[in-house]
């Protein structure tokens, strides 16, 4: 059996339309092609992260709920190179221990408006339970360890 | 001597700036230079009690030494991804 | 705000494809594509099912391992109409226990080959935790409370 | 009173049937179906350790009263969906 897995991590300008995501995979939309026909992946799993409209504003007192503000967007900061190279090590790490078959990860760097996708997710594996878990584990480590912050551009 | 840290998101909001200049004696790790962010940037106290640096573009732990021509980046993830 | 949430569940005859999707869902597509520019929708997440080509053969004797043998296809029988009100009843229950702004899913009853899509679910939700969790507990009860039945269809 | 009893997957596989006939006495449980169907068809105790019916499209309690009208389905998920 090959034991190898396909795995493709991008921060990339502006928000993961499907064509900005058909632009990024394109080197290894054969390969994604193979894999899905190989009879070996039993499950996929897609996560999007989008732009909300209602965030609670910052800053309230503890214990008190704060007031929900509107935003028009969220302005992504990378810190390159280093953001890069934390989530392809995440990738990698992340399919390795999980034994998944397939995981890309793109996430936008700038701004992207309410309604618009900064962040997807594809696992594909044997078995729906490490897909399952393994998206879990990376968004989670994703969050402490990559570095990129947001900051809300308010629509008032 | 003195240092550029790279400061990003609430932190770079709270300095209005992406970068802060410390004064720090010679051959400091990076717990000194967090003392020293903490004293001279108050502004900044809110990301340094848990700090987390990254040097040269790699995460670090706080007894790291630093030489000037470190890049020094301060990327407590207040707030996350 | 609207407490309402989008929900769709359906057993079609043969495999998941995109046009079969596509035919299914035109009904909500109008309410999706709202959902989906409302700005309230944070994360989505979908799961496909896929059969695959190598399994386990029953009647292994306990403690050794069974061997593997191909499959060419699953046939999945499902028992009507109860299988679909309990899929629709699940899909309800699990949005109103999750709080989630949609849920759809298909389920295919009949032959589907290694490498087709025998099952998808897609959820919405405000945030990212929620639709992770329901969609776990959606598949667990699924398996456990809708009488859907696979059976292989070996290759040789 | 005589019973047909609606079997799925590796249940029907084993009986080489859709539907089993099962003789019990009169005012029969779900529990005594079981009962009668283990005793009367061998090849199906393994789904009948810890057997789920469903009567009329529903799931039911073992104590459930059964009429000759109502539907009874052994739908004990094998292997799972």
């Amino acid at each position: 059996m090959d034991r190898s897995s396909m795995i493709f991590a991008m921060i990339l300008d502006g928000p993961v339309d499907p064509s900005a995501e058909a632009r990024a995979l394109s080197s290894i939309a054969l390969a994604q092609s193979d894999l899905n026909t190989s009879g070996r992946v039993g499950a996929t799993l897609r996560f999007e992260g989008i732009v909300r409209r209602d965030e609670p504003t910052p800053g309230a007192p503890a214990g008190e709920t704060p007031p929900i503000r509107s935003l028009s967007a969220l302005q992504y900061q990378s810190y390159d190179p280093m953001a890069q190279a934390q989530l392809a090590s995440l990738a990698h790490g992340i399919a390795r221990e999980f034994g998944l078959l397939a995981l890309t990860t793109l996430h936008s760097r700038g701004r992207v408006r309410v309604g618009e996708i900064s962040f997807v997710l594809t696992i594909s594996s044997a078995h729906r339970a490490e897909a399952l878990t393994a998206m879990m584990a990376f968004i989670d480590r994703m969050k402490r360890d990559v570095p990129i912050w947001k900051t809300p551009v308010w629509a008032d | 001597m003195h240092l550029d840290v790279l400061i990003f998101g609430s932190a770079a909001i709270a300095a209005k700036a992406d970068r802060v200049r410390v004064r720090v004696g010679e051959s400091p790790t990076l717990a000194d230079v967090a003392r020293a962010m903490a004293e001279q940037h108050p502004s900044l106290a809110f990301a340094l009690q848990s700090p987390r640096f990254a040097v040269n573009q790699a995460f670090a732990s706080l007894s790291t030494p630093i030489t000037p021509s470190d890049e020094v980046a301060l990327v407590t993830l207040v707030g996350g991804g």
